[in-house]
């Protein structure tokens, strides 16, 4: 067991080094972030009372297209210099190891597009219920995205076209976006948010345990 | 584990080469028989609603449809699970022809509930749970019939799709659920007359007949698109260069 | 039930007829198009065997 | 005393047949290579023996079992070198043999500076490995076979963009692998000559391929 312990965190390790040598990387979808935000005041006109009820879900959909681009390098730079066959044909299930490439993913990007998320939330003055039911929502929902996203990427890694993986994803993170943005309405309203993150956690739970297999399965089948 | 003998011998492409040909045109002929009775029923013999007046007989297209799109969703599902764990041809060759008809069935049910509900309500779209799940349910299709095409290498691609749509079938409750629960929170639980009316059994039979010619039309279309298929995925097999080298053009 | 009676269904008629005119179509299509591609897939392999055959009359295919 | 047996496998490539009922057996101390001109199947025969590609018809055995059957003892038994040197470039070449000895899972220590030597790159511990020519990548690459622990190894082309002392450093090792009673099968179009040791070929060419011992 402690073997397995062992392999896992050398992965993470290694994803989280190459993650934080090449900068560029880590900073693009971030920066896509920020800017579709900005975009939508120059839309609406900066003090509209729309742009305040829409802010939060402005940012939660920007936060979902942010993902999209991002997933990509989940799997792409091992596929090219030939990682993912000596992962492939190392003596560790191969889910083990994914699931520490997802979870590489996850840190190295959705921890600062929550980070962001919520400092544009508090530039958009958004009150602190809001900001909270915020936090808690995508701290719930980002992982999931980056779960179901690394079966997709591992689908359609070095495919022709581009938007096909954005095709591909959309139609199974909505559920993701509805219920957060349910959670996010009860709580500027002072409802109680409870029922949605029950749901959010759910599917967590679910995305965790079966997203890992599913990627290590199509990985394999996108070598064969 | 390992199939019996009997099932990769009823799966060769060659034998069910043959058979589909004569069971699709069986089948067809059902299907005829459904439609015109199905039609017959509900277009003349049913009464008119109480409250909806004529225009619930666009039911009778809409249900079946809807319910086909998930059931060949299904479909595609299963026999792409079959193919991925036992490697059968003719499973992969099942889902990889159903999508398209699957894709068709669910436009359908879109066209034809926005079209239902103009009179209720006055606009072409609403957001319906049922219609907006039947929207996804379309992405999904057009998700899986793009990730199909995108492949050279034909069982890699039937192999991708199948793991697609295992992971769809998976979000479909999750998405349904979901988008049930938003909608009656922010309508408000509409009394969607989307639902089959009160069902008096001379509605009840016609839409039971437009069900089985569905059904019926699904498999034969399923034939037909999977004869070309096979003869695609087998065209370095001896049987199919005896069958068409020697340019006798069957059918 | 007369003709016309049947046709205005209730006043609902352009939606009815519209609904199983559009169904009608997709029907269509679906019969059609698998039956075209079959012939295309036939003629095209019957292309490539009569060319495979031509060079190489020996092969042991 | 493993074994390795491939029976009458197949290999289709989109829509067209690359090698037919493909027969032959490796015992301990085997060497095999395989030679054919570029686009006969080289490549995918090394995988299908590997495991990463599932064959269309026929089997690969290892000690008796089909590989898909005893996937990972039969995966923590071989190593396998492909195209692609499976090292990151964002590493250095010392990050990269530590991921490479954590997955080989080897339990004896390892002293990476003698293994650097070894493969003639002592030194250069700490350069990272998209400053390295495609040689030294090549060979970093190539210091996974130094790791112990397996018995199978699968070579694809191992000499391109090797010098001629990198090609004496790959044919010592195999040698010397294969004299220590573990299997080496490689795939080459170079000729090469490995005198000193009994030679398996397979030659895999339009529609003849055939297995003889040199």
């Amino acid at each position: 067991m402690r073997e397995y312990l062992n392999i896992f965190f050398v992965i993470l390790r290694r994803d989280l080094i190459l993650a934080f040598r090449n900068k560029a990387e880590l900073i693009n979808p971030l920066m896509f972030f920020v800017i579709v935000i900005v975009l939508f005041p120059l839309a609406f006109g900066s003090d509209s009372a729309l742009l305040k009820q829409l802010t939060s879900g402005i940012i939660w959909v920007t936060a979902l297209l942010a993902t999209c681009l991002s997933l990509e390098t989940i799997f792409r730079s091992d596929f090219e210099d030939g990682s993912i066959e000596q992962f492939s044909l190392s003596r560790y299930p191969l889910t083990l190891l994914v699931s520490a490439k997802i979870l590489a993913h996850w840190m190295t990007f959705s921890i600062p597009l929550i980070v962001i998320a919520l400092f544009t939330g508090i530039v958009l003055s958004l009150s602190s219920q809001t900001i909270s039911a915020l936090f808690i929502t995508l701290l719930l929902g980002t992982p999931v995205l980056s779960l179901i996203g690394a079966i997709t990427v591992a689908l359609t890694i070095g495919l022709r076209g581009g938007m096909l993986l954005s095709l591909l994803i959309l139609p199974l993170y909505m559920p993701i976006l509805i219920f957060s943005m349910l959670a996010i309405q009860n709580a500027a309203v002072g409802q109680s948010i409870t029922a949605e993150l029950y749901f959010l956690a759910g599917i967590l739970v679910l995305a965790i345990t079966l997203a890992p297999i599913a990627t290590a399965a199509a990985l394999r089948i996108r070598l064969s | 584990m390992k199939l019996p003998r009997w099932i990769h011998q009823f799966g060769s492409p060659k034998y069910f080469y043959e058979l589909s040909l004569w069971l699709s045109r069986w089948v067809a002929i059902v299907c005829v028989i459904c439609f015109v009775c199905g039609l017959y029923g509900g277009l003349v013999l049913a009464p008119a609603d109480y409250q909806q007046g004529d225009s619930f007989r666009i039911m009778y297209i809409h249900v079946p449809s809807a319910w086909m799109s998930l059931f060949i969703y299904m479909v595609m599902a299963v026999a792409g699970g079959i193919g991925l764990i036992w490697r059968i041809k003719l499973a992969e060759i099942v889902a990889r022809s159903s999508a398209p008809i699957g894709a068709s069935f669910t436009f359908l049910a879109l066209v034809t509930g926005a079209i239902w509900g103009k009179p209720m309500w006055g606009t072409w779209w609403v957001w319906d749970a049922r219609l907006t799940s039947e929207l996804i349910l379309l992405f999904l299709y057009l998700g899986y019939i793009a990730l199909q095409s995108a492949f050279e290498d034909r069982r890699v691609a039937a192999r991708a799709g199948a793991i697609l749509a295992l992971v769809g079938i998976v979000n479909i409750p999750i998405i349904h659920y979901s988008v049930e629960w938003w909608s009656t929170l922010h309508q408000g639980p509409t009394i969607t007359k989307m639902d089959k009316p009160s069902i008096h059994l001379s509605m009840l039979i016609p839409l039971l007949f437009m069900v089985l010619a569905f059904k019926t039309f699904f498999i034969s279309t399923l034939l037909i698109r999977a004869r070309s298929e096979i003869l695609e995925y087998e065209c370095n097999a001896s049987w199919v260069k005896q069958l068409l080298g020697s340019n006798n053009v069957t059918k | 039930m007369s003709l016309n009676e049947f046709l205005s269904m209730g006043g609902y008629g352009t939606y009815v007829w519209s609904s199983y005119g559009i169904s009608a179509l997709v029907l269509f299509i679906n019969v059609i198009q698998p039956v075209l591609r079959e012939r295309k897939t036939v003629r095209e392999l019957q292309k490539r065997f009569q060319t495979m055959q031509q060079h190489q009359p020996d092969s042991k295919s | 005393m493993s074994k390795f047996n491939v029976n009458n496998l197949e290999c289709i490539r989109r829509d067209n047949i690359l090698f037919q009922n493909l027969n032959f057996d490796l015992e301990d101390g085997g060497l095999l290579q395989i030679d054919g001109v570029n686009g006969s199947g080289k490549s995918s025969l090394l995988q299908m023996c590997a495991g990463l590609i599932q064959a269309t018809e026929g089997e690969v055995r290892w000690n008796g079992e089909d590989i898909n059957d005893c996937r990972y003892q039969f995966q923590s038994d071989i190593r396998y070198f492909g195209h692609t040197n499976g090292v990151k470039a964002g590493l250095t070449a010392l990050e990269n043999m530590h991921v490479m000895y954590a997955l080989s899972g080897a339990k004896t220590a390892i002293d990476y500076s003698f293994v650097l030597k070894q493969i003639g790159l002592e030194g250069m511990e700490d350069i990272l490995v998209s400053r390295m020519s495609a040689g030294q990548k090549r060979r970093v690459g190539l210091s996974r076979f130094f790791m112990s622990g397996s018995s199978l190894w699968l070579l694809d082309e191992p000499f391109n963009a090797l010098d001629k002392d990198g090609k004496i450093i790959i044919e010592q090792l195999i040698v010397n692998h294969c004299r220590e009673g573990g299997m080496v099968i490689f795939a080459t179009h170079q000729s090469i000559e490995i005198e000193s040791y009994p030679l398996q070929h397979v030659h895999l060419g339009q529609h003849n391929q055939t297995t003889h011992h040199a």
